[in-house]
């Protein structure tokens, strides 16, 4: 479920023609912080905001360098995945944290807990899915995907919209991670690793072009439950594990040439 | 200007080797460097707070680096550099058996004495081992309680760290070594790896338990996944029905162990393994533990066995619902 | 009357090239106003001022009489300025009710998107314009006319209080140009201020009240349209006599270099194209834009290879599967789009001249530097190209020393046949007239030449015969005593109207 | 100004920074200028080096390449198998996996270059593709090891007073400093980068010669891998976890564009030693203390830290000077890049 938060993310950002590896670094230092705020005997609730707080503030530098210096994200979040990893790692050095009671859960029973997590990623996604097809800023965001130039010439300012698809990714891997928390008494601060790699792999593959400009988050539902699907399907039918990242290459790779074949179909 | 600032950096690299001028570093005392496997690991942490304790008994300076991720060239690399530091002593625990050994006889060949502790490497890349458990020890002493728990049948799973970690893998061997011979009818439906996160731990964990509905047993062999694996039995409400055994840290398990979700974990006294492994490699820079002595005197915890080339730390321990509130590491 | 949109010495630089040097325009409210120029005379340039996608260097700009400084495209919006560019600017990914709605009113970022008034607001729009193209349909379905009527739209939807149109009818066919003449009429009778930029004359008499004429980035006058003549018109604009400046041609052309028959390509939407051109003879290309000129061009040049009819080079029937074959076989083409692919402006323009003969001018694979720049230096000579050196990159040199590049490049290929796709175009008059005489001058060297070109007065003057394309088809050549605007045009129309291509 | 002093100028900051380094961990540190530490910056690093190095003419096109790290996983245990399983001459066996590590570059050239896929996820998919594939030949736990002495001498002995590794090392930079600089396939790398479709224009076989950056980082992965193992002595599917970053990270500090066009071998030389001696350097400096602990025992961290903040440095500035060039345009003649909006 947090990945899934942070894939709503990450599809507004591949939607919008930019993309984001920083983010694992992001949910990591976020769990964290909400960790370390939550043990220090603060109330869970300035966790949360602790949480959310910090990750659209690292959006916020992505989006700062990325859409006013014009420096291209690839890079720009290559740059910061790595800072945040290693400060964190300074930090921390890889302590596995125990949190407090009544983080747990939200402090609620386990059943009310787990639906409340899963109540906050599905209202999330079909609040962000219908804010895609009905606001404007959700309009806005396809538009600079599309065609940045022709966005400026109808009025959208490419930059804000781009700046600010950034400090909502942040947010939202703050969100991810404090979601990620409440599920376990313990955090650790490793938790984001790879999550890049999942959530873009996830948009991919359910449709969202990478160039920008298409898809919907239907599809990265979709993309996400595939995915997510490979390890637990290799295990429900008694296959050796050591298969799941080849066979998660694959899929990204035909997932990636039937939109490039389907493309150019359109073209002709 | 772009061949000039060319051909200038040319100079200034090759001056470097030149302009080399060696140090003397005032040294009185030992420098004995600790390499864990991992540096952010609990466990090594706790094993570096007991080599503290040994290196302030003995005057000695302490170094403790290790890598942070799982590339295989790290540790090769730390111990290069502590060769060119002139460290006395290098004890090391190895995370890549042959890889680590081609740099530890680079070190002994320039003098130092090399202890390895926890995860041995090759024999002729090291002078002793202090061993916490042998391999074998571990394995059976997991399978052993495991099957004490279930009665010596069902269906268990593992749950390891990487794929490619060579003393878990040397473990689980040894596991299913130990159940052909004495267990029958237990049967091992899986092993699946948690890269050493939690997270991912319990959410293998939550596979397996939906995939094979007639688990009697989990065992952990890595210490992030204990933890992880506990909260998906607590979460699917099968705490005590199916079984959970892992290897791992007093500390970081002991809610689930009282809450009845784990049964027992089994570490030795991580602390002590720290501490003896310095007292170990001190005690072979100053000559006190040389080839072929049966014990030697480590500090507080006074004579130790030496069987062959390995130091004996003891068997290790079992944590319970019982004795587990009285260690705090 | 106070104008509604005032500029005042406007001045826009890019690099070396100065587009603006200085233009004063005013529109008043209820006036379609004319902006005549020919190709480069800075037109597209001051548009985008109005509109704020570019900002002027220098100058005043007041709308309703109040001075603007920092012009957006957004504030311009808010302004009441709309603008149809030549080129669509659409969204291909979105549907056409939202693009229409993206180009509307300014929302707020955290509005509703209202798809059902969205819908019925298109609906409505484009029922008004009389285009039969479904709200729903994605912008990338639809044909250049479709997308250029959804232009309109949109800005007849804006309730704008100035409309500028850069060539809105460029391509449309006739019963979609009555309906824009319906709509320009309408938005005059309301009271909006239109600023109407086309190349045909004809059109001008019909809907314009007053025309601006620029030239080389200046203003040269404002008249009432009923005080000029078509002749005079076209006077101001070139600013000399047309067919004059063109050199002569000399001699007599040679043995047929290239030969096509019945040529096509079904993915460009060329057909059965039928010509000769022979060595040492120019052949002009005429027609509409999207006539299929510069889709000729591409096939010939091997980017999207024919799949039907033969290509005869010298005798002998070839194919062409890519630019570098072709190459190999002698011909060159100078691309339209300079900037995008005539000259990689990041690049030395020593760099940019060798490009194309790799193989030939660095056996081996290996550069040869002295070589290099002693050929540059050569062309840099030979065709008075201005720039520092061979060094200097493609992009700080002006449009018309940029096209000399390009030219350069193609020419030390040494080619049988060189393609030239609108080689004048941004180019100003004296570049322009020097690029002339150095086509003049290959074609004396018996190199045989087929100009694309959308400059009437260039393609008649500069020609030995005058090919025209309409609708993806070869539909005449036509001899150079027998040419004139008249006829070019007609066959290029497929109509005996009177409007003129300049 | 002319681009290529910017160049220069971003190569001068590059050796003042190196030289900075240098001087700093020589005063903080112990042990940092002598023979055998600087042997180790190197022969630790050089498999990055190596990486950088080919990563550049593929960026120079405006492409990355991120799968060269799982690349040497599944060169290395190719290697490990072929020698181990198969009993082949160690030196054959390099040969083969250099050679296989030019086909898996080949499968990433195919993908990108004739079907037009995007180089970003098309790598990001090899990426996992083949570490999965170095993970399922080994069922993730098999190692190789017990090469012939011969054979690890390349990854351990000196030659010449220099690891011997890093002679392969410069052999293949000058190769492809070569290449990039003094062919006419450097010339249209850069001319792909700048504008990919004014290339073709212009009669440059653009897939054909954008193909090649790839197999070439591809074979370079695999002599990494080889030069790995020659150093550790063991093959295992783990082999360059996270190399990839590392690599773009050299090549971007070198001052090469990341939209291609721009940027030089001997940038990303400078840039791969700056790196190198940031790693190591951190490491000698164990008489500071930073959050409780000594600089030397948290290096690997600080590092990492330092380098992210280093490549942002690098990149704000790569910025302003750009605006600065745009600002001074109004003066001075300066190469507009800005496109045209698009045409359809």
């Amino acid at each position: 479920m947090p990945a899934l938060v942070a894939a709503i993310g990450i599809a507004l950002i591949i939607i919008s023609r930019q993309i984001d590896i920083s983010i694992g670094s992001q949910f990591s230092m976020c769990a964290i912080i909400a960790g370390v705020t939550a043990a220090s005997g603060l109330p869970l609730g300035v966790s949360i905001i602790a949480a959310i707080g910090a990750g659209a503030m690292m959006g916020a530098l992505n989006g700062v360098l990325v859409a006013y210096l014009k420096l291209p994200s690839i890079v720009v979040t290559l740059a910061t995945m790595v800072t945040w990893q290693e400060a964190l790692r300074l930090w921390q050095q890889g302590r596995l944290l125990s949190l407090p009671d009544g983080i747990q859960w939200f402090g609620l029973s386990q059943p009310v807990g787990q639906t409340v997590v899963i109540s906050i990623a599905f209202i999330l996604l079909i609040g962000a899915a219908l804010a895609m097809k009905h606001l404007s800023a959700g309009r806005f965001i396809y538009a600079i995907g599309t065609d940045a130039e022709a966005a400026r010439l109808a009025g959208i300012d490419p930059k804000r919209t781009t700046f600010g698809v950034f400090v909502l990714m942040g947010a939202l891997a703050g969100l991810a991670a404090v979601l990620n928390l409440v599920q376990s008494p313990q955090v650790q601060p490793n938790c984001g690793d790879g999550l890049e790699l999942k959530t873009i792999a996830a948009a991919v593959v359910g449709g969202v072009a990478i160039s920008g400009g298409r898809g919907t988050l239907f599809g990265v539902l979709l993309g996400m439950l595939l995915l997510a699907n490979v390890n637990p399907a290799l295990t429900h039918f008694h296959q050796p594990p050591y298969w799941e990242k080849a066979i998660q290459g694959l899929v990204i790779l035909l997932a990636v040439l039937a939109d490039g074949l389907r493309s150019r179909k359109n073209q002709l | 200007m772009k061949r000039k600032s060319f051909i200038v950096s040319l100079l200034i690299l090759a001056a470097l080797p030149l302009a080399s001028c060696k140090k003397s570093e005032p040294k009185g005392n030992l420098t004995i460097a600790l390499l864990p496997k991992s540096k952010g690991n609990q466990y090594f942490v706790t094993c570096e707070k007991g080599a503290r304790a040994a290196a302030a008994e003995l005057g000695a300076e302490l170094l403790f680096d290790g890598p942070i991720n799982s590339d295989p060239a790290k540790q090769n690399e730390i111990v290069e550099n502590w060769i060119t530091d002139g460290v006395d002593v290098i004890v090391a625990a190895c995370e890549n058996k042959d890889s680590i050994s081609t740099a530890l006889r680079k070190a002994q060949e320039a003098g130092i004495k090399v202890v390895t502790y926890d995860a041995d490497a090759q024999p002729d890349a090291r002078s002793f081992f202090v061993n916490q458990a042998t391999a074998q020890g571990i394995g059976e002493q997991l399978i052993d309680t495991a099957a004490a728990l279930t009665g010596g049948e069902g269906e268990f799973a593992i749950i390891t760290g990487t794929l490619t970690a060579a003393n878990l893998n040397e473990w689980i061997k040894f596991i299913k070594v130990r159940q052909a011979e004495k267990y029958p009818n237990m049967k091992l439906v899986d092993t699946k790896p948690c890269d050493d996160q939690k997270d991912k731990a319990q959410q293998e964990a939550t596979n397996l338990l939906s995939a094979h509905p007639n688990l009697k047993a989990i065992i952990g062999v890595c210490s992030p996944s204990v933890p992880g694996a506990a909260e998906a039995i607590k979460q699917a409400g099968k705490a005590g029905a199916v079984k959970l055994v892992g290897l791992g840290l007093p500390s970081e398990n002991s809610a689930y162990v009282k809450e009845g979700v784990t049964q027992a974990v089994i570490l030795w006294n991580v602390e002590e393994l720290g501490y003896l492994s310095v007292m170990a490699g001190a005690a072979l820079a100053k000559g006190e533990l040389a080839p072929g002595a049966t014990e030697f005197t480590a500090g507080k915890l006074g004579k130790m066995k030496v069987e062959g080339d390995n130091v004996i730390l003891g068997r290790p321990f079992v944590f319970t619902k019982e004795n587990i509130d009285q260690f705090d590491f | 009357m106070k104008p509604i949109l005032k500029l005042t010495e406007i001045r826009k630089s890019f690099g070396a090239v100065r587009a603006l040097k200085g233009v004063s325009f005013e529109l008043l409210a209820g006036e379609v106003h004319a902006l005549l120029g020919e190709n480069g005379a800075g037109k597209s340039t001051l548009i985008k001022v109005i509109t704020g996608a570019h900002l002027p260097d220098g100058g005043k700009l007041e709308v309703a009489g109040a001075e603007v400084s920092h012009l957006s495209p957004s504030k311009a919006r808010e302004l009441g300025i709309a603008c149809i560019y030549q080129q669509p600017a659409l969204f291909p990914d979105l549907s056409v009710a939202e693009n229409i709605a993206l180009r509307l009113k300014k929302t707020g970022i955290f509005s509703r998107v209202r798809w059902q008034q969205q819908r019925a607001n298109a609906v409505e729009l484009l029922q008004r314009i009389g285009a039969e193209i479904s709200p729903d349909s994605e912008v990338r379905s639809l044909s250049m006319p479709e997308q250029q009527l959804v232009e309109i739209a949109c800005a007849l939807g804006s309730g704008a209080k100035i409309v500028i149109m850069d060539e809105p009818t460029a391509s449309l066919t006739q019963k979609e140009q009555h309906l824009l003449f319906k709509v320009v009429r309408d938005l005059r009778a309301s009271g909006v201020g239109v600023v109407y930029i086309s190349h045909r004359l004809e059109e001008i008499f019909a809907l314009a009240d007053r025309v601006t004429v620029l030239r080389d980035g200046e203003s040269v006058g404002t008249n009432a349209v009923d005080t000029l003549t078509e002749s005079q018109m076209i006077k101001l604009m070139v600013g000399r006599e047309v067919a004059s400046i063109y050199p002569p041609c000399e001699g007599a052309p040679g043995k047929v270099v290239l030969s096509l028959k019945n040529l096509g390509c079904a993915a460009s939407g060329v057909k059965g194209v039928t010509l000769d051109v022979r060595a040492g003879e120019i052949v002009g290309m005429a027609g509409l834009v999207g006539a299929g000129r510069t889709e000729l061009a591409r096939i010939l040049f091997g980017i999207t290879p024919a799949d039907t009819g033969e290509i005869v080079l010298d005798g002998a029937k070839i194919t062409i599967s890519n630019p570098g074959e072709a190459i190999a076989r002698g011909i060159a083409y100078v691309p339209e789009d300079r900037r995008r692919h005539g000259v990689i402006l990041e690049m030395p323009i020593a760099q940019n001249m060798t490009m194309a003969i790799h193989p030939k001018l660095f056996p081996g694979s290996i550069l040869r530097f002295k070589a290099e720049s002693l050929l540059a230096a050569n062309f840099i000579r030979d065709l008075g190209i201005k720039a520092y050196g061979p060094e200097a990159p493609g992009g700080s040199l002006s449009g018309g020393n940029q096209q000399k590049v390009s030219v350069a490049r193609w020419l030390a290929t040494e080619p049988k046949l060189l393609i030239l796709d609108e080689p004048t175009q941004g180019v100003d008059v004296g570049a322009k007239s020097e690029i002339h005489k150095i086509i003049r001058g290959l074609a004396k060297d018996g190199l045989a030449v087929l100009m694309i070109s959308s400059d009437l007065p260039e393609v008649l003057g500069m020609s030995d015969r005058i090919a025209v394309m309409r609708g993806g088809e070869m539909v005449g050549v036509i001899d150079k005593d027998q040419a004139d605007a008249h006829s070019v045009m007609a066959a290029a129309l497929g109509t005996n109207g009177k409007e003129v291509a300049i | 100004m002319s681009f290529k002093s910017l160049l220069a100028r971003h190569e001068a900051v590059l050796v003042f920074v190196i030289l900075f380094e240098v001087i700093l961990f020589q005063v903080l540190g112990r042990n940092f200028l002598t023979e055998r530490n600087f042997s180790n910056v190197f022969r630790h690093s050089v498999e990055i080096g190596l990486l950088a190095v080919a990563m550049t003419p593929v960026i120079l096109t405006g492409g990355i390449d991120l799968s060269v790290g799982s690349m040497m996983g599944l060169c290395a245990v190719l290697f490990g198998m072929m020698v181990n399983a198969l009993g082949m001459d160690p030196w054959v066996a390099a040969a083969l996996a250099v050679a296989s590590g030019a086909l898996g570059g080949g499968i990433n050239a195919t993908l990108i270059t004739r079907l037009n896929l995007p180089p970003l996820i098309v790598t990001l998919g090899t990426f996992s593709l083949f570490r999965g594939l170095a993970e399922a030949l080994t069922k993730g736990a098999e190692s190789f090891s017990g090469f012939p002495a011969s054979f690890l001498a390349l990854g351990n002995s000196t030659v010449a007073g220099l690891p011997a590794q890093i002679w392969v090392f410069f052999a293949v930079a000058a190769g492809i400093w070569f290449l990039v600089h003094r062919t006419t396939f450097g010339r249209s790398f850069r001319a792909i980068g700048y504008a990919p479709e004014g290339a073709r224009y212009a009669g440059i076989p653009v897939a054909r010669n954008t193909g090649l950056a790839y197999v070439i980082a591809g074979a370079v992965a695999g002599l990494a891998a080889v030069i790995l193992v020659a150093r550790l002595g063991e093959a295992r599917a783990n082999a360059g976890i996270g190399y990839e970053l590392l690599a773009i990270t050299a090549v971007v500090l070198g001052g090469v564009s990341i939209f291609g066009g721009s940027g030089t071998v001997f940038g990303t030389f400078l840039g791969w030693i700056a790196l190198a001696i940031l790693n190591n350097g951190l490491t000698r400096i164990s008489d500071f203390k930073i959050m409780d602990q000594t600089v030397a025992s948290v290096a690997r961290e600080l590092s990492g830290l330092l380098t992210g903040l280093l490549l942002l440095t690098a990149l704000a500035i790569g910025a302003s000077i750009k605006t600065l060039a745009v600002r001074r345009a109004r003066q001075q003649p300066i190469p507009l890049s800005k496109p045209d909006p698009a045409t359809p």
